[in-house]
């Protein structure tokens, strides 16, 4: 215990140690952004570059989506895209840093004068709020609204939908039951936080960790005012604290949202955002195409999910080279895969999962994605390009030449004892047609090698009790099931985790698909929450990587990406692989309309 | 008649009320024995047994499947309050509870899709009535003619033809091929009267085209077993003219059946006209219908089940009325 | 020598239809004086509607029907005739009672409002009010109790007599010359038969119209018909006066129907089938005399009836049939006179 | 008349056969002195629209059982991947119009570049599959609830009524979307493919036994009037006898005509659930199912929404032409 203790002292400098270079990179990219072409926009410029730098005010930023967001209450939002559209209107004690690169994966200060203070045991953060940080209402934040904000994410069965790390660091026993059930007075019966002044808050974690900034600058960490609280109605109209707050009344279910000028932020108080227009309004459509054409129009801006564009408007952006200057091909920060259930005979056996990866067609499991420009480039490894440790070259099953491997998936099924061949079950969510068509490639795949796959498509609401339960899985017999997986913070841990420490199987809602239960795996995780130096973390987490693809427990299809089109009226555009989309604070119009 | 309007007005509450149960027992029980559990619909990436087992306990499903029933009725008729955290929400009636899914209130979600199934279901029946019936007429008046001969198998073919066929085939021609219309995307009459108009017009030809194939088949069916009846020839040995036997004689009668049918059609779409609103991307009832049962989202999908069921009961009765009025037979038989 | 009030010349009216050619009727004669009674016998399917319609020039909607001959209705020919022409006559000059009023009536509109639509479609300057009047006024002629109040009634809140009864109304309230009554006693229960029957020859003698009575019925016939003709096949095969032609009646076919006279001691559905054996197809009509396959009597007279149609002979009582005029009287008198 | 706008066609009323009642007596009369079925057999081959109706259908239900053989001669494995058909940066084929070649006769399924041809054959075998035993189990359900209402009449009657009243006034496609997706995927051993079937069959059936029921309700009504069942139960015939011996043939015409007509409406159906994405799971083909695929795709490829959207509507329209035919050669109305 000790030793971990230390461990993660030593990771906590080494991330204190990264925020600083953070700072310094955001203002580096900055300086850099007009210079490799000028700023000028260009195909995949806004990946690398800031697209358009400008301080331009004014105008209005119209985003459209196919997706209405899941909830704008910060502490129940999940998408990706809400998470960056959260930006807009939550500031957290930490934020990435406005940058593209991978500088943009480093924390700032936010409402924070500076990075915290650790105690020498690095179990304590102490941080001091800015003066003059004020909600929308004009109401100060204090470090006990920060609090408030943060019990919020133990209530959930009410504050259902989000990201439930906090607790595992901050109540690991579970004591807390969430501000709702509080019978503190002011329900801040958190004991694990404290706020011993309105400008300063203190969190005492259970054990150490390096991530623990990253859970911070989750949305749910975001202050929030407890007279304001309306429990599950919050999400129709939650606090700002950032530069714009929704207007009153326009959060509309299934239609969209508009965002105006938060007239008490303080644009000398926040470090992070830029605010140059006065109004932004989010769109839900229910038709991609018609918001596809509107975009190559010119009179929409930005498809706020940043999933991508329909296969007609694809297949335009593609050709015209005037609309592929204004497209961008970034890395999502998801990679798609299947399990391999070690639960499930004969997948249990290596040398099977072996066979089901050489068996695979790395091509057809990309068509079945969007081929290489919508859907990705062929995955080789479990660890995605955004994710410090991650090395696309890494290429074990030799993947990356395109075509399935016959003899050797025969050679892996005679080591496995199956010389002919085995029945496999493929699972696959039935609301989401990708997977289906991966379901149905990987299926065509293996027959050849005499694997014979039956496909059963199960609710995709269901997920967390259908994949997500080892028990389930088991019982059906699920050998492999096709998911998808995006870092919930940009860690190997962040990202790996879930997927791979045995430690992480929990009875329903488990991503450990293959349900990997290696102590080497587990210790490495643990080695990289000690590492001081974020390169040697890195290193480590390669390692992980390494250990994932050995054990063939996972079949990577893609590195997600997805074609966007921006409207060329947009300044500062750049990729912020945090969320492997648009930054969409730092946006402006240039023509001020 | 007062004593009529009750007894129908209280089957219309049955019919509604068998609608509900049946609704809810499928959708309760199913998940039931497929073992599909509604609470997890609820949690994001990351569930744990404590917080899957506060959410039933919240949303009531621990209850006997009748006691949650009835909670449903009493929400309906005289709304219902839920624990929301720090205090209690009331959803006024006709309360049809909150989406698992947005955690809206269903009522007003299903309210905010309606005005887009109205348009287009009302739109679509005004063109495929003109249509459908003109032609009809006119087929039955020129029996074994050409123009006969070339309705009816246009008709045929246009019973044969499915929505999701002509929506695709037609928005492919006339939206990318042509570009003479723009994607579909629905914008309120209040906002854009000529918008709305242009963006309504695929769907409607769409849906009416259907329609106006069954229509005219039956109207034509209709006009000409009305052709035949004795009074039309009655009518004819009084002397009157072709016009006053068709236009008045033959029509009244020959068109009464159509209201029956137009009502219930009518009733039905209200209800969602499910499969042109998911050709064409537009958010209504129907539309609506499909995103929750993807998404197991019992609340809604009952919502719509019901607000289809009560529209198609209403058309129902207002055809049995309408139908007194202009069938003299039924009003005083 | 002028014509007669009405003259059917040659009268053949045929349908096109899916299944072949329906010869409805084929070169009909006959003629009726105004003010006279005439009888058009016959089963169903034997033409006289059919005749009663190419009169009315009913036929002419049809597009499959076609008619040929003459028609003389007070020296106008009718069958050239055209379209408004014929319509002009129709319900004016000349005027239908259908049988079945149920469903000869429009069941929308009210009894009153279908009257006051025939009066104003030929007396096209009357207003509605001077129309409504008529057609009370021609509601209580026919007997029907408070007409001001079933003015406004529907055909089905009327008893059966009494919706025919208004059925006359409105064939009488332009005045016909020629009323065609189409089994106008059918569908009535006996007792209101013939009350019917006895308006109808009250409002003969009041307006001095000739009358057309089509029946299947001899007993109708015999007591409102100065003339009768009996139809079989779609062709006349007896015709004339009616003491004569019920006295002496000539063709085999015509002493079944008159075995057929409807009696109170006699089951009611016995009428539909005056003599054994169903109708002939018109679109194959038995070669030879129609009516052979039915004939006690076909055969005795070599196979002529097989194969040659008889000619209707001349005269005021004129009989198409093979057997000779002796033989017939002999048959009558000794084998159907003492049956019936 | 809920199941949206498809349904609409069995509530069709028949044309009058002649047009008065005046002409239709001769014309039966003319041929009275043949059966009904001769009768009709001789109308339905006169009926050149019919019988080409009838000649597709024939050739369409061949075509689906012989599809295996037929895949196997002109066509590729239905789920081959022919990924070397398919432009990777679009997911369209490479060829024009769909990828169409004297290899891949209807072209290749974008991404996957699995053989249109095979894969139409197949799901011919589906909907003709679903459609028939659908129409079959509507049958079944409607003759014996229909006859049971309208034979045994009182509470009976009133009963069945009530509930193919509430079935025909009910959202039905909504309620076959939400029930074929809550039903398991797989039971009884059966692979998706066939458990899915019967899922179909059974909803699809369900919900089309009302509009048979009715008519057949409607004719046990007045068949039962008729002295012939007054004879048989003056004899001493009990009831279930009187209905199989006595009713059923002349229920025979109707049912047939319906059951007909009901067919094309359930190729519909199946396919609109298809075409909702709840139908025959994959690597299954359908005829909706690839419509749906081809949603995605169809303003950069036409052809391959063309090919299954033709498809239906042939299928369909040789149904409701053969069924029409039908009917207006043993025109039940006119009994």
């Amino acid at each position: 215990m000790s030793r971990k203790t230390r461990a993660i002292a030593a990771a906590g400098v080494a991330l204190a140690l990264g925020l600083t270079t953070a700072a310094c990179g955001g203002s580096k990219s900055d300086n850099k952004s007009g210079g490799s072409n000028g700023g000028k926009s260009a195909y995949n410029a806004a990946i690398t570059d800031v697209v358009n730098p400008s301080t331009a005010k004014g105008g209005t930023l119209n985003l459209w989506s196919a997706q209405d967001a899941d909830f704008w209450d910060p502490a129940r939002a999940y998408y990706a895209f809400v998470w960056d559209l959260n930006r807009l209107y939550t500031r957290k004690l930490v934020d990435y840093a406005a940058s593209p690169g991978k500088s943009g994966l480093e924390l700032q200060p936010d409402l924070a004068q500076a990075l915290p203070e650790i105690s020498a045991d690095k179990l304590t953060y102490t941080f001091k709020l800015r003066s003059g940080i004020k909600f929308d209402d004009g109401s100060p934040i204090t470090s006990k609204d920060i609090k408030y904000g943060i019990e919020r994410v133990w209530a959930s069965d009410v504050i259902s939908g989000g990201p439930v790390y906090l607790p595992t660091l901050l109540d690991p026993k579970g004591e807390y039951k969430g501000p709702y059930k509080d019978t503190d007075p002011n329900k801040l019966g958190l004991k694990s936080v404290t706020t011993p002044d309105d400008s300063t808050i203190t969190f005492k974690l259970e054990k150490p960790s390096s991530d623990f900034l990253y859970l911070l600058a989750m949305p749910g960490s975001g202050p929030v005012p407890q007279k304001r609280d309306t429990g599950a109605q919050y999400t129709t109209s939650p606090a700002a604290s950032g530069p714009y707050m929704f207007k009153p009344g326009s959060i509309q279910p299934g239609k969209g949202a508009t965002f105006v000028r938060n007239p008490n932020w303080d644009q000398a108080t926040d470090p992070i955002r830029k605010a140059l227009p006065d109004q932004i309004n989010f769109t839900v459509t229910t038709n991609a195409e018609d918001m596809d054409s509107r975009l190559e129009a010119g009179t929409i801006d930005l498809d706020a999910q940043q999933t991508g564009v329909q296969a007609a408007a694809r297949t335009k952006i593609l050709q015209d080279p005037n609309l592929k200057a204004n497209a961008d091909t970034p890395t999502t920060g998801f990679l798609r895969y299947a399990g391999l259930a070690t639960s499930v005979a004969p997948l249990d056996n290596i040398e099977c999962r072996k066979a089901v990866i050489y068996a695979a067609d790395p091509t057809s499991l990309q068509a079945a994605r969007g081929g290489p420009i919508a859907g990705g480039d062929i995955g080789t490894s479990m660890l995605p390009p955004n994710i410090a440790g991650s090395d696309t070259k890494y290429d074990p099953f030799n993947r990356l030449q395109g075509k399935p491997q016959l003899e050797e998936a025969k050679k892996a099924l005679a080591a496995c004892g199956k010389p002919t061949g085995f029945d496999v079950t493929i699972a696959v969510r039935n609301n989401k047609p990708a997977e289906v068509k991966s379901a149905e490639a990987l299926q065509a795949a293996l027959k050849p090698a005499g694997i014979n796959a039956k496909i059963e498509q199960y609710d995709g609401a269901q997920q967390a009790s259908i994949t997500g339960s080892p028990d389930n899985v088991k019982a059906k017999g699920y050998g492999i099931m096709i998911a998808g997986w995006g870092a919930d913070y940009p860690t190997g841990a962040g990202y790996m985790q879930p997927l791979a420490d045995s430690r992480f199987i929990p009875e329903n809602g488990n991503y450990n698909l293959s349900e990997i239960k290696n102590p080497a795996i587990d210790a490495l995780f643990d080695q990289a929450q000690l590492e001081t130096d974020p390169a040697k973390a890195a290193e480590i987490y390669n390692q992980i990587n390494h250990k994932i693809m050995e054990g063939a427990y996972y079949l990577p299809f893609v590195v997600d990406k997805a074609l966007n089109y921006r409207n060329p009226r947009l300044t500062n555009a750049y990729i912020h692989q945090a969320f492997g989309m648009i930054d969409f604070q730092a946006l402006g119009v240039s023509d001020g309309k | 008649m007062l004593a009529y309007l009750i007894r129908r007005l209280i089957n219309a509450v049955i019919t509604l009320l068998v609608v509900t149960l049946v609704t809810f027992g499928i959708f309760f029980m199913v998940p039931k024995i497929t073992g599909s559990d509604p609470a997890l619909l609820y949690i994001g990436k990351t569930a744990d047994a404590a917080s899957i087992e506060g959410i039933r306990v919240k949303m009531g499903l621990n209850d006997p499947v009748l006691v949650q029933y009835g909670k449903f009725l009493q929400g309906l008729v005289a709304g219902r309050d839920y624990a929301n955290g720090p205090d209690v929400t009331h959803c006024p009636a006709p309360c049809l509870g909150y989406s698992f899914k947005t955690e809206q209130e269903v009522t007003p979600l299903l309210l905010s899709d309606l005005p887009v199934t109205l348009s287009l279901a009302i739109g679509a029946a005004v063109l495929w009535l003109i249509m459908g019936v003109s032609t009809g007429v006119i087929s039955a008046l020129r029996r074994g003619s050409i123009v006969d001969r070339a309705v009816m198998t246009g008709a045929l073919a246009g019973v044969s033809l499915p929505v999701y066929f002509t929506g695709l085939l037609s928005s492919a021609i006339f939206v990318y091929w042509l570009g003479w219309l723009p994607p579909s995307n629905y914008v309120p009459f209040l906002e854009s009267p000529a918008e709305w108009f242009v963006q309504m017009l695929l769907p409607w030809i769409t849906l009416a085209f259907l329609f106006a194939a069954t229509y005219a088949r039956l109207t034509r069916a209709n006009m000409l077993e009305t052709l035949g009846e004795d009074y039309i020839r009655t009518a004819r040995a009084k002397g009157l003219g072709e016009r006053t036997v068709i236009g008045k004689h033959a029509l009244r009668s020959g068109l009464t059946p159509i209201v029956t049918i137009f009502g219930l059609d009518l009733g039905a779409l209200l209800g969602g006209a499910v499969l042109t609103e998911n050709v064409f991307n537009l958010r209504g009832l129907g539309y609506q219908a499909l995103q929750a049962i993807r998404g197991n989202d019992l609340p809604v999908i009952l919502g719509v089940t019901l607000i289809a069921a009560f529209f198609i009961v209403i058309a129902n009765l207002i055809v049995d009325l309408v139908y007194g009025v202009i069938d003299p037979r039924v009003r005083l038989g | 020598m002028s014509r007669p009030f009405l003259e059917v010349k040659d009268l053949t009216v045929r349908f096109e239809t899916d299944d072949g050619i329906v010869q409805a009727v084929t070169e009909s004669n006959f003629s009726l004086e105004a003010g006279k009674t005439l009888g058009i016998v016959g089963e169903s399917g034997s033409g006289k509607s059919v005749t009663s319609l190419a009169i009315l020039g009913l036929h002419r909607t049809r597009s499959n029907a076609k008619v040929s001959g003459e028609i003389w209705l007070d020296d106008q020919e009718l069958v050239t005739a055209t379209n408004d022409d014929v319509r002009a006559l129709r319900g004016g000059k000349m005027a239908m009672i259908f049988q079945d009023p149920l469903s000869a009536m429009h069941p929308y509109f009210t009894v009153g409002a279908q009257i006051v639509e025939a009066y104003r479609v030929h007396h096209p300057g009357v207003n509605k009010k001077v129309a409504r009047e008529r057609a009370i006024d021609m509601l209580a002629r026919v007997g029907i109790p408070q007409p001001a109040r079933r003015f406004n009634d529907y055909a089905h809140q009327f008893s059966g007599g009494m919706r025919q009864r208004a059925m006359i109304a409105m064939a009488l309230v332009n005045d016909p010359k020629l009323l065609i009554a189409d089994e106008p006693t059918t569908a009535l229960d006996v007792t209101v038969q013939a009350q019917i029957l006895d308006l109808i020859r009250d409002l003969q003698e009041e307006f001095g119209s000739a009358v057309i009575m089509i029946t299947h019925d001899l007993g109708v016939v015999a007591e409102l018909a100065d003339d009768v003709v009996v139809m079989y096949g779609g062709k006349i095969i007896e015709r004339g006066p009616a003491v004569d032609l019920f006295q002496r009646p000539q063709h085999p076919y015509t002493w079944g129907l008159l075995g057929s006279m409807p009696r109170l001691d006699r089951d009611v559905r016995d009428r539909l089938t005056p003599v054994k054996g169903s109708p002939p197809s018109l679109i194959n009509l038995p070669s030879g005399c129609a009516f052979h396959p039915r004939c006690p009597y076909a055969g005795r007279n070599g196979d002529r009836s097989f194969t040659e149609t008889p000619v209707l002979g001349g005269g005021v009582h004129a009989v198409a049939c093979h057997l000779p005029a002796e033989e017939r009287t002999r048959l009558f008198q000794e084998e159907v006179a003492p049956n019936l | 008349m809920s199941l949206g706008p498809e349904a609409s066609v069995t509530d069709d009323k028949s044309a009058p056969d002649a047009d008065a009642a005046e002409v239709r007596g001769p014309a039966e009369k003319a041929i009275a002195g043949r059966s009904l079925k001769q009768i009709a057999w001789r109308r339905l081959k006169r009926d050149k629209v019919a019988v080409g109706g009838a000649v597709v259908v024939l050739f369409l239900i061949v075509v689906a059982i012989l599809a295996p053989l037929l895949t196997k001669l002109f066509g590729h494995p239905i789920d081959e991947y022919h990924i070397d058909q398919i432009d990777q940066t679009f997911g369209t084929p490479i060829k024009p119009f769909g990828g169409i070649s004297s290899d891949f006769l209807l072209g290749v399924e974008p991404t996957s570049g699995r053989d249109v041809f095979s894969r139409i054959l197949y799901g011919a075998q589906t909907s003709l599959t679903v459609a028939f035993l659908s129409a079959f189990v509507s049958t079944i359900l409607g003759v014996v609830f229909g006859a049971s209402a309208g034979y045994l009449g009182g509470w009976v009657d009133s009963v069945i009524s009530r509930v193919m009243d509430f079935l025909l006034a009910f959202p039905q496609l909504l309620f076959s979307i939400a029930l074929v997706s809550v039903l398991p995927y797989s039971f009884l051993g059966m692979d998706g493919r066939w458990s899915r079937i019967v899922v179909l069959v059974g909803v699809i059936g369900f919900f089309g036994w009302p509009y048979i029921g009715r008519i057949v309700r409607g004719q046990t009504l007045s068949l039962r009037e008729r002295e012939f069942v007054e004879a048989a139960r003056s004899m001493g015939a009990r009831s279930p006898r009187i209905l199989f011996r006595e009713l059923l043939p002349n229920l025979a015409a109707p049912i047939l005509v319906y059951t007909t007509l009901i067919i094309p409406t359930n190729i519909l159906t199946e396919a609109a659930l298809s075409f909702l994405g709840v139908g025959i799971p994959p690597p299954n083909p359908s005829w909706g199912g690839m419509l749906s695929d081809a949603v995605g795709t169809y303003q950069i490829n036409p052809t391959y929404m063309i090919i299954p959207g033709a498809m239906i509507f042939i299928t369909v329209l040789a149904f409701n032409l053969f069924g029409d035919g039908l009917r207006d050669a043993l025109d039940p109305k006119a009994r």
